[in-house]
C-alpha cells in the first residue's frame, strides 16, 4: 500500500471540497464524506492482505520488525530527512480510529455549519491528514512537520465556527499547543544533534535515532521536551487548561476530532517516541508521571462533576480519562499499555459520542448549560438513550471497552504501585459521580421548559451512533481483535525498554 | 446441554436488547410477552440443566469465547454451573419470571412499559452471569450490570429528582465497595496469576497459608465489594433510598437477586476467606451489627417499603453472620428462603400500593384484612417466614444460621445472642406492619383487587415461603463438610420462642394495646432514640458530612479552574511587558531623542569600562 | 593674541547657543544662533581654515538660518506661540535633558582628558581641501549630491500642499 | 597662520560644549523649530570637531567632512522645514508632543 496516498487523499479532498462550496452548499459534505469513505476503503482493503504476523521491513537485523508497511524517499538528504511513513499494528488502530471518527465528525457537523462549509471541510480533512502523517511518520522532522499540519486547521476551525468565546479558546489552544510543539522540535533538533556528533551522520529516522544513547542531563531535557508536548496534548494534569475551552468552544466536528482523535497523538507519541528513545530517563521519571496521571483522574473528575456545560464536563472527564492512559503508559508493562491503547479507542468512541451529543442538544436548544435542561428523555428518548450508553461507557461500566481499557491499565500498575492503582481507582467512583449527573441534569428529572418543539435523532444521527455503540461493545466484549494487532508492537516497543535498561 | 446453559442468559439479554431498539413501537401485551417469556424459557432451560445435575452432581463448564488473552492474563467469557450456581440460577430465573408476570399487571398504566422491561430483562441476564461467571472478571461484568440495571431501574420514574438522586445514591454507595472489590481483583492476579475461580481457589491454597495478610488484604477488598451490594454498614445507606423505584424492582432487584450478591461472592470464594480467618470475624461482626441497626430502624419507620427494606438489610445482615461463622450452606439456604418470602412480602406489599393510589404510609393503611384477602394471606405468610415463626421456610435458615453462630468457637455465644435480639427485633416490626397494616380502623379503602397476573405469583410464592424450608439446596459439594450440629436442647427451645414472643408483643401492643410504648416514646430520651432510628442511625448525615459535602466544596472550590490562575498569571505579565514596551513608543519625538541619549551613554559608559 | 581671540570667540559661540535655545521668540532665537555660527566661523578661521570658515558664514550663517527666517515669517506665529513657548520653558521640562546632556558632556570631556595635549594651528590651504574633496571624496561628494537632490524634491513635496492652499485659498 | 597656540582639548571642549547643548535644547523644546534648530547647533559642534581635528593633522580631510555636512545640514533643513510646514497645516500647533500619533 501507498501510505502516502492516504493523506494525499484526504489532502486533495480538503482542497476539493473548499471548491466545490461555490457550487453548492451541500457538496463539501459529500465530498469529504467521500473522501474519508474512499480513504477507509483503501486502507481496509490494504490491510486485509496483512495478517498480523506478516511482516515486511526489518529496521534492525537484531531485532524481529513489527512493521507491516514502509515508504520512504529522500527529501532534504542535507540534513539527513526522509519523508518516511510507516505502519504497524499501533499505528494501523490509531489510524482506523482516525478515519472512522472522521466520517463520524463529518456527520456529526452535518447540518450544523452553514458559514462557509467547503472551507469547514477543507480544515477537517486537513486536521485528518495532518493526525494520520502523525500516526505514521518515522522520520522526526516529518512527525513534526505533521503535528504543525494538524494544529493550524484545527486552530482556524475552533476559531472561525466555534461558539460565545472561539477566540479566547482558540488563541489559547494555539499556545499550548505550539509551544509544547517548539518544546519538541527543540527536543528534535538536540536529539538530531546528539546523534550527529555520536556518528558524524545526520538523520532524523526513528530508527537511526532510537540507537542513539543520551545520558545525563541532557538526555533529561531532552526527554522532558517530549514529554511536555506530549502531555499538552494529552492533555496531563497541570497542562490540560487549554482543553476546556478548547471542547467547549469548537464547533462539534471539532471537538469530535480533538476529543476522539487529536488528544490521542499526545499518547501515541508517548509510547513511540519518548519511552523509547528515552528508556532510563524515563524510568526515573515515571514517578512524577504516575503522580500527575493520578491527579489528574482525580482532578478531572472532580471539576467534571462541578461543571454547568455539558461540553466542559465531557471536557474534564476526557482529562480524568486521559490520566489513566498516561497510568498506563508509564506503568510500561504489557497489560498496562494494552490498557492505555484500549483507552485512546475507547475514549474516542465513548467521548465523541458524547460530543456529538452535546453537539445535538445545542443545535435543538442553542445552550450547552444542563442548568437549563432536564427531562429530556421525555422529549427525545433515542438521544438519551444513547447518550446513557455513553455515560455508563464512560464511568467504566464492563462490557464495553472503557472498561478494559482502565481494568488492564490498573493491572498493570498494580504490579509496579498498588498504591498508585488504588489512588487511581478512586477515579472509578468519582467517573460514576460525574457520568450519573451530566445524565440526572441533562435528561432526567423534570422538564425545564414545556413548550419545547424537540425533533428526536433522526436516521443518520442514529446510524453513526450505532457504529460507535457496536464498535465500544465489540471492544468490551472481545477486545482481543486489538490485542493482536498491537501486541507484537507494544512486546517489541518494552523489550527494547527493557533492554535499554538492562545496558547502562 | 451447553446450548440450554448458554441461553438461559442470553435468552433476557436477547430480549432486553429487542425490547430496547423496538420496545416502543410493539403492542403492549406483545412487549409483555417477550419480557416474561424470555425469563420463563430461561427458567425452563435451568430446569433442563437442574436435572440431570441433581443426579450426577458434575459441575458444568461452557467456554464461550477467550475475552483477551495478554501474557498470562486470560480471562474467558465462561460460565461455570455447580450447586451454588444452581441454587442462584433458579432463583433469579424462578423468582424473576413471576415477578416479571406480576409486573404485567403491576406496570401496566405506565407508558414506559417496554423500557421497564427491557431494564428489567437486561437484568435477569446481568444477574445469571454474574453468577454463571467461572472467572472474577466475568463475575465483576455482571457485577456492575446489576448495579447499572439497579440504577437504571431506581431511577425508572425519572421525572422526579429524588428518584434520580436515590439512583445514583445507589449506583454511586455501590461503586465505592465495587472499586475495592476491583482492587480485590487487582491483587489476587497479581498475586496468584489467575482470576479463574476455581484455578484461584486452589492457588491461593498453594500460596498462602491460613492467616495469610495478604489473603487477608484480598479477601477485605473482596468484602467491601460484598458490603456494598448487600448494603452492609458502612455501605447500606442506599438500600432503604432505593425504595423510590417500582416495587416490584423492590422485590426482585433489592430483595430477592441483586443485595444477595455479596453472600453469593463470599460463598464462591469461602476457600479465600477460610484463609483469613480475621476477614471471617470481620464479616460475622458486620452482619450481625448490620442485622440488629436495620431492625432497629425499622421499628420506627412508617412508609411499608422502607420497613421491608431496613429487614432486607437486617436479613442479609445474618447472612454475613452465617457467612461470619462459616456456615456456608445455611448462609446460601437463607438466602434462597429469603428471597422468597421477602419477593412476597415486596410484592403484597406492592399489590397494597397499587390497590392504594400508590399510598406508601402504613398509618394511612389499616383493616385491609377483609379487604384485600389475598393480599392479607400473601403478607402474613410473608411476615411469619421473616419472622421466623417454627415450620415457615424462615425458620428453618435462620434457625440453622444462629446454631451455627452458637457453635462458632470463641464470641459464638455472643453473636448468637445478637442473633436472637435481631429475631425478637424482626418478629416484632414485622408483625407490627401486619397489624398496623391489615387490622383495626379502614383508612383508605382499595379502589381494585389485584388481577391474576398479581395474585398468581403471590400464591406460589406463599407456597414457597411455607414450604422452601424442606427444599434441600445441593451445595454439598461445594462447601467444606460440617460437623453435624448438636446444641442443647434449651438453644432450640429459645431460638423457637423468642419469635414468638416477638408477634406477642406485636400483638400486645398494636391489637390488644396491652402494653404501650407512648410514654417510653414520647420522654426526650425515647424521642431521641427514635428519631435516630427513623434516620437510619444518622449514617446518611454522617456521611454527608464526611464525604459529599467536602466533595462539593472542593469542586465548587476548583469549579473554575484554580490551574488556570497559573496560566493567567503567566499572560497577565507578558500583557504587563507589552503595556510597559507599548508606553516606551508612545509616539514623541522628544522622548525618542532622549531614549537615543539614554542609550548612546550607555554605551560610552560600557565603552569606558571596557576602555579600562 | 590669536589664543585670546579664539576664547573670546568660544565664549560668545556658547553664551549665544544658550541664548538661542533658551529664547521663547524664534525669531530672537535665530539672531543669536546666527551671533553663534560666526563666532564658530571665527574659530575655524583662527584654525587654519579660511575656507571653512567662510562657507560657514555664506551657507550656514546665510543661507540655511534664512530659510528659518522664511518659515517663521510664514508660520507668522505671533504672541501667542512665545506665551506658549514660555509656559512649556519650565524647569520641569528642561531638567532631565540638561542632566542627560551634563552627563554625555561629563564622558565627552572624560574622554578628551586622555587626549594628549598638542597644539594644532596647521592651516590647510583650500586647494588641499579640493583636491582632496575632488580625489578620495569623491563618492562623498556625489553622495552629497544626491542627498541634496533627494532633500530638494522632499522639500518642495512636502511643502508644496502648504503653498497651494495658502496661495488659492480654494 | 601657522604657529597659533590653541590646544586642541580645548577647540573640543568647545565641541563638547556646543553639542550638549544642542542635545539639552532638542531635548527639552517642544516647538519643531527650536528642535531643529538644536539640531543645527549639533552640526555645527560635530563640524568644529572635525575641522579641529583636521587643522590638528594639518589634513584636509576635516574640512571635507565639513563640507559634507554642510550639505546634510542644508539637506535636512529643507526637508524640516517642509516638515513644520506640514505639521502646522494638519496640526495647527508646531507641539511635537501632540503629534504622537504613531504611538504603540
Amino acid at each position: 500500500m501507498m501510505l502516502w496516498l492516504l493523506i494525499v487523499l484526504l489532502l486533495v479532498g480538503g482542497a476539493f471540497a473548499w471548491l466545490a462550496e461555490r457550487r453548492d452548499p451541500n457538496a463539501p459534505r459529500w465530498i469529504s464524506l467521500g473522501a474519508i469513505a474512499l480513504a477507509l476503503f483503501y486502507f481496509l482493503a490494504s490491510i486485509a492482505n496483512f495478517s498480523s504476523g506478516q511482516l515486511q521491513l526489518v529496521p534492525d537485523a537484531s531485532q524481529a520488525s513489527t512493521w507491516l508497511m514502509h515508504y520512504r524517499v529522500d527529501w532534504i538528504p542535507r540534513f539527513g530527512i526522509h519523508f518516511e511513513l510507516a505502519l504497524d499494528g499501533l499505528s494501523l488502530v490509531m489510524v482506523a480510529l482516525t478515519l472512522i471518527l472522521g466520517g463520524v465528525a463529518v456527520v456529526s457537523s452535518w447540518d450544523e455549519i452553514d458559514y462557509r462549509p467547503g472551507f469547514f471541510h477543507a480544515n477537517l480533512l486537513w486536521t485528518l491528514a495532518g493526525v494520520l502523517g502523525v500516526f505514521m511518520a518515522l522520520d522526526l522532522f516529518l512527525f513534526f512537520v505533521f503535528w504543525e499540519v494538524m494544529l493550524v486547521p484545527m486552530y482556524l476551525l475552533i476559531a472561525i465556527w466555534g461558539h460565545e468565546q472561539k477566540a479566547y479558546a482558540a488563541m489559547k489552544f494555539f499556545l499550548f499547543t505550539q509551544i509544547s510543539g517548539l518544546l519538541m522540535l527543540l527536543a528534535i533538533l538536540s536529539l538530531a544533534y546528539m546523534h550527529h556528533s555520536a556518528t558524524g551522520e545526520a538523520s532524523f529516522s526513528y530508527f537511526d535515532l532510537l540507537g542513539t544513547r543520551t545520558t545525563g542531563t541532557a538526555g533529561f531535557w531532552i526527554m522532558l521536551g517530549f514529554f511536555i508536548a506530549f502531555t499538552v496534548k494529552l492533555p496531563a494534569f497541570p497542562f490540560h487548561t487549554w482543553l476546556p475551552d478548547a471542547h467547549t468552544q469548537a464547533p462539534t466536528a471539532g471537538s469530535v476530532i480533538l476529543a476522539g482523535i487529536l488528544l490521542k497523538t499526545g499518547a501515541y507519541g508517548l509510547i513511540r517516541f519518548t519511552l523509547p528513545l528515552f528508556p532510563e530517563q524515563s524510568a526515573a521519571f515515571a514517578p512524577v508521571a504516575m503522580t500527575l496521571g493520578i491527579t489528574g483522574i482525580i482532578y478531572g473528575a472532580v471539576l467534571a462533576f462541578a461543571q454547568t456545560d455539558f461540553k466542559r464536563l465531557v471536557a474534564y472527564s476526557s482529562v480524568s480519562h486521559m490520566g489513566f492512559v498516561i497510568l498506563g503508559i508509564y506503568a510500561w508493562n504489557s497489560l498496562a499499555l494494552q490498557g492505555a491503547v484500549m483507552q485512546m479507542l475507547a475514549h474516542g468512541l465513548s467521548t465523541a459520542a458524547l460530543f456529538m451529543t452535546a453537539g445535538a442538544l445545542q443545535h435543538r436548544l442553542h445552550t450547552r448549560d444542563m442548568r437549563l435542561m432536564g427531562g429530556l428523555w421525555n422529549d427525545m428518548p433515542r438521544m438519551a438513550a444513547t447518550a446513557m450508553f455513553f455515560a455508563i461507557a464512560s464511568l467504566g461500566l464492563p462490557g464495553m471497552g472503557n472498561f478494559i481499557a482502565e481494568f488492564l491499565v490498573l493491572l498493570g500498575l498494580f504490579e509496579v504501585s498498588p498504591l498508585a492503582a488504588a489512588l487511581a481507582a478512586l477515579g472509578l467512583i468519582s467517573a460514576a459521580i460525574y457520568a450519573l449527573i451530566m445524565m440526572q441534569r441533562t435528561f432526567l428529572g423534570s422538564d425545564a421548559e414545556t413548550d419545547r418543539q424537540l425533533f428526536d435523532y433522526g436516521p443518520r444521527e442514529m446510524s453513526t451512533m450505532a457504529v460507535m455503540m457496536i464498535g465500544l461493545l465489540w471492544l468490551g466484549i472481545y477486545p482481543q481483535a486489538v490485542f493482536d494487532l498491537t501486541q507484537p508492537v507494544l512486546d517489541s516497543l518494552s523489550s527494547f525498554v527493557a533492554d535499554a535498561g538492562a545496558r547502562p | 446441554m451447553a446450548t440450554a446453559l448458554v441461553l438461559i442468559p442470553l435468552l433476557p439479554m436477547l430480549s432486553a436488547a429487542l425490547l430496547m431498539i423496538f420496545g416502543r413501537r410493539l403492542p403492549q401485551q406483545l412487549v409483555a410477552i417477550i419480557g416474561a417469556g424470555a425469563v420463563a424459557l430461561s427458567a425452563l432451560c435451568v430446569l433442563s440443566i437442574a436435572q440431570p445435575f441433581l443426579a450426577t452432581h458434575q459441575a458444568l463448564q461452557v467456554q464461550l469465547w477467550s475475552w483477551m488473552q495478554i501474557g498470562d492474563f486470560s480471562p474467558n467469557f465462561s460460565f461455570y454451573v455447580d450447586g451454588l450456581t444452581l441454587v442462584m440460577m433458579s432463583i433469579i430465573t424462578g423468582v424473576g419470571f413471576l415477578i416479571h408476570l406480576y409486573s404485567t399487571e403491576f406496570m401496566q398504566q405506565d407508558d414506559s412499559f417496554s423500557r421497564y422491561f427491557a431494564y428489567l430483562n437486561l437484568f435477569i441476564a446481568a444477574m445469571l452471569i454474574l453468577v454463571m461467571a467461572d472467572n472474577l472478571l466475568l463475575l465483576y461484568l455482571g457485577w456492575e450490570g446489576v448495579g447499572l440495571c439497579s440504577y437504571l431501574l431506581v431511577g425508572f420514574w425519572y421525572r422526579d429528582p429524588a428518584n434520580g438522586a436515590a439512583a445514583r445514591k445507589a449506583f454511586i454507595v455501590t461503586r465505592v465497595g465495587d472499586t475495592a472489590m476491583a482492587l480485590g481483583l487487582l491483587l489476587l492476579y497479581t498475586e496468584l496469576g489467575t482470576l479463574e475461580i476455581q484455578p484461584l481457589m486452589t492457588a491461593a491454597n498453594i500460596h498462602w497459608v491460613e492467616g495469610d495478610g495478604l489473603a487477608i488484604v484480598a479477601t477485605a477488598l473482596l468484602l467491601g465489594g460484598a458490603l456494598g451490594k448487600s448494603a452492609q454498614i458502612p455501605l447500606h445507606t442506599w438500600l432503604p433510598d432505593a425504595m423510590a423505584g417500582p416495587t416490584p424492582v423492590s422485590a426482585l432487584i433489592h430483595a430477592a437477586t441483586m443485595v444477595t450478591a455479596g453472600v453469593y461472592l463470599i460463598a464462591r470464594t469461602h476457600e479465600l476467606f477460610l484463609l483469613a480467618p480475621p476477614t471471617l470475624i470481620a464479616v460475622a461482626l458486620i452482619g450481625l451489627l448490620t442485622a440488629l441497626m436495620a431492625a432497629f430502624s425499622a421499628l420506627v419507620q412508617q412508609d411499608i417499603k422502607r420497613i421491608l427494606a431496613y429487614s432486607t438489610i437486617s436479613q442479609i445482615g445474618y447472612m454475613f453472620l452465617g457467612l461470619g461463622v462459616g456456615a456456608w450452606g445455611a448462609s446460601v439456604f437463607h438466602l434462597m428462603t429469603h428471597a422468597f418470602f421477602k419477593a412476597l412480602l415486596f410484592l403484597a406489599a406492592g399489590a397494597v400500593i397499587h390497590c392504594l393510589h400508590h399510598e406508601h404510609n402504613i398509618f394511612r393503611m389499616g383493616g385491609l384484612r377483609t379487604r384485600l384477602p389475598v393480599v392479607f394471606w400473601s403478607f402474613l405468610i410473608g411476615a411469619a417466614a421473616l419472622a421466623a415463626l417454627p415450620l415457615t421456610s424462615g425458620f428453618f435458615s435462620k434457625d440453622a444460621i444462629l446454631l451455627a453462630a452458637w457453635q462458632a468457637p470463641g464470641i459464638g455465644p455472643l453473636l448468637w445472642l445478637g442473633g436472637l435480639l435481631g429475631a425478637l427485633l424482626t418478629a416484632f416490626y414485622s408483625f407490627r406492619l401486619v397489624f398496623i397494616v391489615f387490622f383495626g380502623e379502614l383508612q383508605t379503602s382499595p379502589d381494585k383487587q389485584p388481577g391474576w397476573r398479581m395474585a398468581l405469583p403471590l400464591a406460589l410464592l406463599c407456597l414457597l415461603s411455607l414450604a422452601g424450608g424442606w427444599i434441600g439446596i445441593p451445595v454439598r459439594e461445594v462447601f467444606p463438610p460440617q460437623e453435624e450440629q448438636h446444641a442443647g436442647f434449651l438453644v432450640h427451645v429459645i431460638s423457637i420462642g423468642i419469635p414468638l414472643l416477638g408477634v406477642w408483643l406485636a400483638y400486645a401492643v398494636y391489637i390488644s394495646k396491652q402494653i404501650s410504648f407512648q410514654d417510653a416514646a414520647a420522654s426526650p430520651r425515647g424521642r431521641r432514640w427514635s428519631q435516630l432510628w427513623l434516620a437510619g442511625w444518622r449514617f446518611d448525615d454522617f456521611y454527608s458530612w464526611l464525604l459529599v459535602r467536602p466533595y462539593q466544596t472542593i469542586a465548587r472550590f476548583l469549579r473554575n479552574e484554580p490551574v488556570d490562575r497559573f496560566y493567567d498569571f503567566i499572560a497577565a505579565i507578558s500583557l504587563q511587558f507589552n503595556h510597559l514596551l507599548s508606553n516606551l513608543q508612545n509616539g514623541r519625538l522628544r522622548w525618542y531623542a532622549t531614549s537615543m541619549i539614554m542609550g548612546l551613554i550607555l554605551m560610552l559608559i560600557l565603552g569606558m569600562e571596557g576602555a579600562t | 593674541m590669536m589664543e585670546v581671540l579664539f576664547y573670546i570667540a568660544a565664549f560668545i559661540a556658547l553664551a549665544a547657543t544658550v541664548l538661542a535655545l533658551t529664547r521663547s521668540n524664534a525669531a530672537h532665537a535665530l539672531i543669536f544662533l546666527i551671533v553663534s555660527l560666526l563666532a564658530v566661523a571665527v574659530i575655524f578661521f583662527l584654525l587654519g581654515a579660511p575656507f571653512a570658515a567662510a562657507l560657514e558664514i555664506v551657507i550656514y550663517a546665510g543661507a540655511i538660518m534664512v530659510l528659518f527666517v522664511f518659515v517663521i515669517m510664514m508660520l507668522n506665529l505671533g504672541e501667542a506661540g512665545e506665551q506658549r513657548e514660555k509656559q512649556w520653558l519650565q524647569p520641569r521640562s528642561w531638567l532631565l535633558p540638561a542632566l542627560l546632556a551634563l552627563i554625555l558632556l561629563v564622558e565627552m570631556v572624560t574622554i578628551l582628558a586622555t587626549i594628549d595635549t598638542q597644539t594644532s594651528g596647521i592651516g590647510v590651504s583650500p586647494k588641499e581641501v579640493g583636491l582632496q574633496l575632488f580625489g578620495p571624496y569623491v563618492l562623498a561628494v556625489e553622495i552629497a549630491s544626491m542627498l541634496l537632490l533627494a532633500a530638494l524634491v522632499g522639500a518642495y513635496h512636502l511643502g508644496r500642499g502648504f503653498i497651494d492652499r495658502s496661495k488659492g485659498k480654494r | 597662520m601657522a604657529g597659533l597656540q590653541i590646544p586642541l582639548d580645548h577647540v573640543l571642549l568647545l565641541a563638547t560644549l556646543l553639542f550638549a547643548c544642542g542635545l539639552a535644547g532638542l531635548m527639552s523644546r517642544r516647538n519643531i523649530i527650536f528642535m531643529l534648530l538644536s539640531l543645527e547647533v549639533m552640526l555645527n559642534a560635530a563640524a568644529l570637531a572635525f575641522v579641529a581635528a583636521g587643522a590638528h593633522w594639518g589634513q584636509a580631510d576635516g574640512q571635507v567632512i565639513f563640507m559634507l555636512i554642510l550639505a546634510v545640514a542644508a539637506a535636512e533643513v529643507s526637508v524640516g522645514l517642509g516638515l513644520v510646514l506640514q505639521v502646522q497645516r494638519r496640526l495647527k500647533s508646531l507641539d511635537m508632543d501632540g503629534a504622537d500619533r504613531m504611538r504603540g
